[in-house]
């Protein structure tokens, strides 16, 4: 049990390495989608640059108080997360919650914002909190096979406790490759990014959930998925990538985790939400039940 | 006299008191004040959630060489706090303005008659849950049918009758099953007292109890909804006028599992189930009850999220969360049980508070359907509060009490290694998730239409049991220990290890849960959260919602710019085709076969010639007594043999 | 298809009583009952006619019932009959013209000499029915026909009822007055009763058995008068045909 | 075997059964009662043979056999009596049945069993009413009227 | 004691002599009928009181001072007094009180009074036949007399169909003579081990079954019920399946314990029973107005008692005579309700609005024919589900399986009627309702509303019945006491023996046992 300075410093410390780790790969994120569009791909710094401009527009629309709200639970529920996941020497609340908590936690940045698009009354943002929900559904399923193999295979919930097991035995890839073939298709509909991002479908925002978010709210999102990006990251690698015995092992782990499948899905054209569906409660799901025949 | 004794017989002259004064306007306090005493002689039993002596009745009737007797024990006092505390929250939910509504709507008659119907269940509910043998077992089950037939019945609209009445079917339906059962149970042990019966049940053998098990499972089923009959109860407790829909939602199916804990968990025992192989199939029939309860939280979760009037879907995922206690008692070990039991609590307490602000939108605008809703969120913004802590308490999301419990079922699935149910039981989650959604965003959220502009907040009256129950979902949310203190008790009660717990969660080796840390952590990053919005970036302004991006269009109170009209469009596109009604096509097959075999029955009684089947049944009659005498050939040597005499 | 099943109910029916006959004893019946009464007859009851025995002493009460039946069926059959849709047009129509159709003078008169004769015979058949084959029964159907020869010679007269009823009424209670009459002497009821008036003879004389004359007198004016009742009242339906069917009370006619 | 028991036998039976078959393939309801006076001799017939001895003589005691009763032969009183009785049942339930006759054709106006039964279903669905009556006057026949009344039947399912 | 047999001898005397007093003074004549109703009443009440030990001691009384074997005995048990009492009860209360009936109507009522107390109290084989055609007779005709040609039509298909039957009981009373040369039940059920328990003597029992079964309705010899009971008042009806065929049932049983007692000859009961109910619930709920659903709710109640019976043991026995005496209770209070209600189902909407008190009543009796615990028909239904499931043969099982899906087929049309009784009054538009006849008069008058008034007097008789049900669920544990010994003294046919023949009480006993 860790003293309570302790604690305490973990509670500022790991969002806040979770939300810089997060900037990091929104540009890598970036330079990665460059690259394979053949263009050169934005600074170093831009990503805060985005942040800092976008927090200070002059014209920030509030839709009411709930709107507010929702993006404060959408961030908060993210920082909330990272104090879940164990990363190098900071276990946070991690022995206190565990897998499936943290499953549930992670619906509530979700739940925040399709509470604030709601309140927007745009059945544009609307429709697309409605497709929002449609691809959790799509890729929860296959994700929750995959926790629940991992979860059996290591006799434990705990985080801590699997990514224990890995160090001492061996990686959870290797004893479980199918499940983490499967756990890599749902991190991409994880993640938001493509091929399935219809729902926030960045370049028609008319119809996605941002429709009506504007300035920090903008910015309140920006922050969130660089939350998201390091939660998908961290999350796969104590899964199945035995963590980190230290932050560089663990960085490069994290990044690769990241790197990979946006690489590859950047090649891909974007899938409708029932295409979304239909492919995520296929293949992976598939992929994940084998697994599970055999880790049982 | 002992306590149990006070509290029925209290109760019962409650009721009378009730019945007779029904028509004065004072009958709502009244109400209020006989439910406060009747949770004050119940908490003198306390004792028993933490493990007391079960308590009994000095009531004892002995007819037909058979003694009933009444008792509680922990298992039954958890069951009847939460009718009691569900009513108390109910009748004051109906006392005050909603009541006044009521009775001017209706007749100060209808109005009493909803307070009666409220007694009366609450009264049949203790006596089934007091009972002592298997006899007044039966007898409370049958009073607690008919007091909720009776609730259905005062809506005098015609799909509720229609509801009503296919709920009295399908409940005389189990009655008989059990009514069977316990038959065959007397025959079987010589006995119908509990603990007799349960040292019997050691004597049976697997067949036998396969028997008893299917007709007991389908019996208290049947009031639980499982699949596959579940279609009766959504209706049903749906149309139930405002507050007994209230009371019933929250509490009436869950009689069911009570029932079914004390019969299948307690007396027969799950290792005898777990004995039993069903042919053809890898299940055991422990695991054949399980999957009935995955299904019946997938199936109806999926009805629900097709609903477009709240009172009907919250009633279907009344029916869906069944499944999840049943599922929960039926993985048997500590977590499991722990988990289904402590489920009923939570799910009563978000499922009052669900079905109460939807009651109070009613109140306030007429209507539950999606489709002329929207927007409420402005006008009842505490309504909504409550909503929105119930909704995360129903999918089961930190940090109300709704995780807790599913987080208890997950985990002993996971634990007990059942990766098909543990899936199921997460579909059903996230359908839930997608429906509650739907709930709260074509309710509250979105455009608010222009004949709710004055629409106000619920009034205090409404407000105070909701909010009461919105923090007892948090409290419980946050400190469930207090809540699994009772249900270890009802797991010793009925022969489980009792669950490891404390004041925040579970203790566990392979990973607990602390629902104190986990909501300190949850609020910290909401004020991290906080902090980012409010303290950084400018201030922000806020506009009309007509203001808003409309493609370069000019919104007006005109135009209806809200999007609930069938919400998952995407989704329906691919599963919508899934929905067969199966159920329904095969309820209505049972019915056509029903009126088929009475035409065939009614041409018989048409006979034209009377007296053909008086030959007709002494010819049959004197064949088959002539041939059980002996056999066919007989009879031909018969006739030669006296022939020859 | 009714004619099939019908006759293969009927066929089987009858194969199968004959197997359940062929395995009755024949003429070797186990008469407990009988011998018993057979012996115990003639000291008890005195009468020679030991049917007569075992209809009035013995089963008393059946013929009770018997005549409590015929009783039944007679206020039925004038209950039914009496129905305004039959009586309606036969007084006027139907007796008028009836009137002419007398069954001819000879015939007539034969009848009407025939019928005391037939009264005597009936009697004597009653009156020694305890002693001879004959009885009531036989006795009162001889007395119906006596009655209804002349109504039947003489169709379309109306007989006036009161008599038949009387003598009904009357009879029928007298049977049960003999049976009452015992029970006032504290035995059960219809326990032959010998005393000084009542049958001492020695067997096979008139004055033998006790009160049973008196019970085969009443069985047998009863007998006469419900058959006769009957038979009038069936004989004074009108004649149904086709044409005079009478819609009195039915609402839905073809 | 004795013939004569087989012939008595045979015919108490085949009386019996000729009544029954006649009750069950007979539409003239004058007829069927008929059928069933036959039906009762035939079963009459069979409850006289079960008192019946092979040497007996009738239960009536003559004067001059008052000395040595007990050598006697005596056929059964028992069933005799009985067989009495149930005569005059027969006779009661025939002569109700006859009068019901009358008045059935007197009213319904005709003495076929099938035709009885169309027009007694339909009364009672009149009388309770859940058929339309038919008016005497009007040129609906009676099956017409049923397939109303069974149309009404559809109509409000 | 030995008065007992005025039961039947004084309504028999009353029905002689009415139409003789009826000559001269009317008035003398109705009283009559009723006077000799109430001293029936009072000489069993008397017997009753003086002699307690009735309950402990059944009696045998003799009939012509012959003794049982040679005379005609009667029985008197507690469950023979018992309906020796229901019966001038029930005839007192079902009485046709108008003016208008004829005299000749009420020496019927009188006769129909003195053969079910001679059926009930009989120990007799052919005495019961007598007495049994005496009832058939007095019922054909009462029905024939209802005025409508209806009536007479429906009643000379129920006369084909009883005495056709009757016939057939004659038969089987022939066989047992041929077999055994005695008629005295008691003295037939010494010799009944010997002689009576073969193929012949199940034989005869198929053909008395048939024979009883018309009137005791059962199943495939009841297709008399809905046509007569359409057509009959509801007074004759309610007399008609309420007693009536609880008396043949009673009669069949006891044959069955003293003649038959093989397994047969219970499966063969059990099996039509089951049939019975099931038809008759199916027809029930199919059935589009009120009084043809009671008929085929009775047949199938009757079936119910039919397979209660069938059950070997005391259980079965006990669930039998729970299940009739409920019956006899119930029955006649809904057709008393039935007299208002006349006519199709769907003319009762809204009546709960209008009559809220006698819909309430209706529903007590309905929860306790259903077998709604507390109510005294649940504990019938659970000693007879108990039974079934004490017994293994495959007709008990079906039973078990049959009894209960018929008793939903049950709530469910009873409850529909009721939900329309609770329906707004405007909801749907009323079937045409000017054609419905008013049930109980000869005279046209045939534009009465269908939806009347109850008369008092049915009111009364269904709220008493109503208030008895609940004054014996406060009164379980004596009620139950009272069945316990009711089944006991009818089972037990060494009792019965022994009562008729004292004298051979010892010597038989032991080669019995």
């Amino acid at each position: 049990m860790t003293s309570v300075t302790e604690l305490l410093a973990e509670l500022l410390l790991m969002p806040f390495i979770a939300f810089v780790v997060g900037l990091a790969m929104v540009l890598m994120y970036r330079k990665i989608a460059a690259r394979l569009q053949r263009r050169i791909g934005p600074p170093l710094l831009q990503p805060i640059y985005d942040i800092v401009k976008l927090y200070g527009k002059e014209t920030q629309i509030s839709h009411g108080l709930i709107h507010d709200i929702g993006l404060v639970m959408a961030v908060g529920g993210y920082v909330a997360a990272e104090i879940f996941l164990p990363v190098p020497g900071m276990d946070g609340i991690a022995d206190k919650g565990g897998i499936i908590t943290l499953s549930y936690v992670l619906m509530v940045p979700s739940l925040g914002l399709a509470l604030g698009v709601g309140q927007c009354a745009n059945p544009n943002g609307s429709i697309g909190i409605s497709r929002a929900l449609t691809a959790m559904l799509a890729y929860d399923i296959p994700f929750i096979i995959v926790v629940f193999g991992v979860a059996t295979h290591y006799q434990s919930t705990s985080l801590v406790g699997m990514i224990e097991y890995q160090q001492i035995h061996q990686w959870g890839i290797f004893e479980m490759p199918l499940l983490a073939v499967a756990g890599l298709f749902a991190l991409q509909g994880m993640m938001g990014k493509q091929p399935f991002e219809i729902y926030v479908a960045p370049a028609e925002i008319a119809t996605g959930p941002m429709v009506e978010m504007s300035g920090k709210y903008m910015g309140g999102l920006f922050v969130m998925q660089t939350f998201q990006l390091y939660t998908a990251g961290v999350l796969y690698t104590s899964l199945f990538l035995g963590g980190g015995a230290n932050w560089f092992e663990f960085l490069v782990k994290i990044f690769i985790v990241v790197a990979i499948p946006m690489s590859v899905a950047l090649v891909f054209p974007r899938y409708r939400t029932e295409d979304m569906v239909r492919i995520m409660w296929k293949w992976p799901v598939m992929v994940a039940l084998i697994g599970i025949a055999f880790v049982l | 006299m002992s306590v149990l004794d006070d509290l029925l017989l209290f109760t019962a002259l409650a009721s009378v008191a009730i019945i007779v004064l029904r028509r004065f306007a004072f009958i709502s306090k009244f109400s209020v004040v006989v439910y406060v005493l009747a949770t004050v002689l119940l908490i003198k039993m306390s004792a028993l959630g933490y493990g007391g002596e079960a308590v009994y009745s000095s009531f004892t009737v002995n007819v037909l060489g058979q003694v009933l007797q009444w008792r509680f024990d922990a298992l039954s006092w958890f069951f009847a706090l939460i009718t009691l505390v569900v009513a108390l929250f109910t009748a004051l939910f109906m006392s005050g303005a909603w009541g006044d509504k009521y009775r001017k709507e209706h007749s100060k008659e209808a109005y009493g008659l909803l307070q009666v119907a409220l007694i009366l269940n609450v009264l049949s509910m203790l006596v089934l849950l007091a009972s002592g043998d298997l006899l007044s077992l039966f007898i409370g089950w049958e009073l607690v049918s008919w007091a909720s037939f009776m609730m259905m019945a005062l809506n005098p609209d015609k799909v509720a009758r229609k509801a009503a009445i296919k709920y009295i079917v399908y409940a005389m339906a189990g009655a008989m099953a059990i009514l069977m059962a316990i038959a065959m149970t007397y025959n079987m042990t010589g006995s119908l007292d509990y603990v007799q019966v349960m040292q019997g049940m050691a004597q049976l053998n697997n067949s036998q109890i396969a028997v008893l098990v299917s007709l007991y499972a389908i019996g208290f089923g049947i009031k639980m909804g499982v699949i596959p009959f579940h279609l009766w109860q959504a209706t049903a407790y749906a149309e139930t006028p405002g507050a007994g829909a209230v009371f019933m939602g929250a509490i009436s199916a869950r009689m069911g599992l009570y029932a079914l804990i004390l019969v299948i968990v307690q007396i027969i025992g799950l290792t005898r189930v777990a004995a039993i192989e069903i042919p053809y199939t890898f299940l055991d029939m422990q695991n054949a009850l399980a999957w009935v309860g995955a299904l019946t939280t997938i199936i109806p979760t999926y009805i629900a999220l097709k609903q477009n009037d709240a009172r009907y879907l919250l009633a279907w995922h009344g029916v869906g969360q069944g499944g999840y206690m049943l599922l929960g008692v039926m993985i048997a070990d500590s977590i499991g049980t722990a988990g289904g039991i402590m489920h009923v609590f939570n799910y009563a307490t978000y499922q009052a508070a669900l079905f109460m602000t939807v009651t109070a939108v009613i109140y306030r605008t007429g209507t539950s359907n999606f489709s002329k809703l929207g927007g409420l969120v402005t006008q009842m913004p505490l309504t909504f509060m409550v909503m929105v802590v119930s909704i995360i308490g129903l999918a089961g999301i930190p940090p109300m009490n709704g995780f807790v419990s599913k987080w208890l079922i997950y985990r002993a699935l996971l634990l007990d290694g059942q990766p098909l149910l543990f899936v199921a039981a997460v579909i059903g989650t996230l359908g839930t998730i997608l429906s509650v959604y739907k709930l709260v965003h074509n309710t509250f959220l979105g455009q608010l239409r222009l004949e709710h502009q004055d629409v106000r907040e619920a009034p205090l009256s409404m407000l105070i049991p909701m909010l009461g129950l919105a923090i007892i979902i948090f409290a419980t949310g946050v400190m469930p220990g207090v809540v699994l203190d009772w249900v270890a008790a009802a797991q010793i009660a009925i022969g489980i290890a009792p669950v490891e717990h404390n004041l925040g969660g579970i203790e566990l080796v392979q990973g607990g849960l602390n629902m104190i840390w986990v909501t300190g952590v949850m609020f910290y990053g909401f004020a991290v959260g906080a902090i980012i919005f409010y303290f950084l970036g400018g201030k922000s302004k806020h506009i009309h919602q007509y203001d808003n991006y409309a493609g370069g269009h000019f919104l007006t109170s005109k135009v209806r710019y809200h999007y609930s009209n069938h919400f998952y469009a995407g989704l329906m596109h691919l599963i919508g085709g899934w929905y067969r009604n199966i159920f329904i096509k095969l309820e209505y097959a049972l019915v056509s076969l029903v009126s088929f075999m009475s035409q065939l029955s009614e041409n018989f009684y048409r006979s034209s010639q009377p007296a053909m089947l008086v030959a007709a049944i002494v010819m049959l009659a004197l064949w088959y007594i002539m041939s059980a005498d002996g056999s066919a050939p007989v009879l031909v040597q018969g006739l030669q043999g006296g022939m020859s005499k | 298809m009714r004619n099939i099943a019908g006759l293969l109910f009927a066929g089987g029916l009858a194969f199968l009583l004959l197997v359940l006959a062929s395995y009755l004893p024949y003429g070797q019946t186990p008469m407990f009952l009988g011998d018993a009464i057979l012996a115990h007859a003639p000291g008890e009851v005195h009468t020679a006619n030991i049917v007569a025995a075992v209809l009035l002493a013995y089963r008393g009460i059946d013929t009770l019932g018997e005549l409590s039946i015929l009783f039944t069926a007679a206020a039925g059959v004038g209950l039914i009959l009496g129905h305004r849709s039959l009586r309606s047009d036969s007084a006027g129509v139907n007796g008028a013209v009836n009137s002419e159709q007398h069954s001819g003078f000879i015939t007539t008169r034969a009848v009407d000499l025939i019928m005391p004769l037939l009264m005597v015979v009936g009697f004597y058949i009653i009156f020694y029915g305890h002693v001879t084959p004959g009885g009531g029964f036989q006795g009162g159907v001889i007395l119906a026909t006596a009655f209804f020869l002349p109504v039947l010679v003489r169709p379309g007269t109306r007989i006036e009822h009161g008599v038949i009823t009387l003598l009904e009424g009357l009879a029928g209670s007298g049977f049960i007055l003999v049976g009452l009459w015992a029970m006032f002497y504290d035995q059960p009821f219809l326990q032959p009763i010998f005393d000084s008036f009542l049958g001492t003879g020695p067997l096979g004389s008139l004055w033998s058995a006790g009160s049973l004359p008196l019970l085969y007198l009443a069985v047998g004016l009863k007998v006469g008068s419900e058959l006769a009742g009957l038979l009038v009242t069936v004989s004074e339906v009108p004649e149904l045909s086709e044409t005079n069917i009478s819609d009195a009370d039915d609402i839905n006619r073809k | 075997m004795p013939a004569i028991e087989v012939v008595l036998y045979s015919g108490a039976i085949g009386l019996s059964i000729i009544g029954l078959t006649g009750l069950l393939l007979l539409n003239n309801v004058f007829r069927m009662l008929l059928a069933l006076v036959i039906l009762e001799s035939g079963v009459n017939l069979l409850l006289i043979l079960s008192g019946f001895r092979l040497a007996g003589v009738a239960p009536v005691i003559l004067p001059e056999q008052l000395s040595n009763l007990s050598a006697i032969v005596m056929n059964d009183p028992v069933p005799q009596a009985l067989v009495l009785t149930a005569i005059v049942i027969g006779v009661g339930v025939q002569a109700l049945g006859l009068a019901m006759i009358l008045r059935i054709k007197a009213q319904y106006g005709t003495l076929n069993m099938l035709k009885i039964r169309e027009q007694l279903e339909f009364d009672l669905a009149v009388q309770s009413g859940v058929a339309t009556p038919v008016s005497a006057h009007s040129p609906v026949s009676l099956a017409s009227g049923r397939e109303r009344q069974l149309s009404n039947h559809k109509d409000e399912q | 004691m030995d008065n007992i047999v005025l039961l039947v001898v004084l309504p028999l005397l009353a029905a002689f002599l009415m139409p003789v007093v009826a000559r001269s003074s009317e008035v003398v004549a109705r009283t009559l009928g009723l006077s000799v109703l109430f001293i029936s009443i009072g000489i069993i009440l008397n017997v009753w009181s003086q002699s307690g030990q009735i309950d402990s001691q059944a009696v045998s009384i003799v009939i012509g001072g012959f003794l049982p074997p040679l005379g005609i005995n009667f029985y008197v048990d507690q469950i023979s007094l018992f309906f020796a009492l229901a019966v001038p009860v029930m005839v007192l209360l079902f009485w046709p009180w108008h003016r208008a009936t004829s005299i000749r109507e009420y020496s019927l009522m009188m006769l129909l009074t003195a053969s079910a107390s001679g059926l009930i109290l009989s120990g007799d084989l052919f005495n019961i036949y007598v007495f049994y055609e005496l009832l058939g007779i007095a019922s054909y005709s009462l029905v024939a007399i209802q005025g409508r040609v209806s009536a007479v039509a429906a009643s000379f298909r129920y006369l084909l169909m009883g005495s056709v039957g009757s016939v057939m009981m004659l038969l089987g009373i022939a066989i047992i003579y041929t077999q055994t040369g005695t008629l005295n039940l008691a003295h037939l059920s010494l010799l009944a081990p010997e002689k009576l328990n073969n193929m012949l003597g199940l034989a005869s029992f198929a053909l008395i079954l048939t024979g009883m079964g018309v009137k005791a309705e059962l199943f495939p010899v009841n297709s008399w019920v809905p046509e007569v009971y359409g057509s009959v008042s509801s007074n004759l009806a309610a007399l008609m399946a309420g007693l009536l065929s609880k008396l043949a049932v009673i009669v069949i049983v006891r044959l069955l314990i003293l003649l038959f007692p093989q397994p047969e000859a219970l499966q063969l009961m059990g099996m039509l029973g089951i049939l019975g109910v099931l038809t008759g619930e199916l027809v029930a709920w199919r059935s589009r107005d009120f009084v043809r659903m009671l008929s085929f709710s009775s047949i199938g109640q009757l079936g119910l008692i039919f397979l209660a019976f069938s059950i070997p043991g005391e259980m079965g026995m006990m669930a039998g005579i729970a299940i009739a005496l409920h019956h006899m209770l119930v029955k006649p209070a809904l057709f008393m309700l039935a007299t208002g209600w006349r006519g199709a189902v769907e003319n009762l909407s809204g009546v709960a609005r209008r009559s809220p008190f006698v819909v309430l009543l209706f529903i007590v009796l309905i929860l306790s024919l259903l077998g709604i615990p507390p109510l005294p028909g649940f504990w019938a239904k659970y000693l007879l589900m108990v039974g079934l499931s004490s017994q293994d043969g495959f007709i008990y099982t079906l039973g078990m399986i049959i009894v209960p899906l018929a008793m939903v087929i049950e709530m469910a049309y009873l409850f529909k009627i009721v939900m329309i009784m609770y329906r707004k009054d405007n909801d749907e538009p009323a079937v045409n309702n000017s054609n419905i006849v008013d049930d109980s008069n000869i005279v046209d008058d045939s534009n009465i509303k269908v939806v009347q008034k109850h008369s008092k007097w049915g009111l009364a008789i269904a709220a008493s019945v109503a208030a008895m049900l609940i004054a014996i669920v406060l009164q379980l544990q004596p009620a139950s006491d009272k069945l316990l010994s009711l089944a006991n003294q009818l089972s037990d046919r060494n009792y019965y023996i022994s009562t008729v023949f004292p004298q051979i009480h010892t010597v038989r006993m032991q080669s019995i046992k």
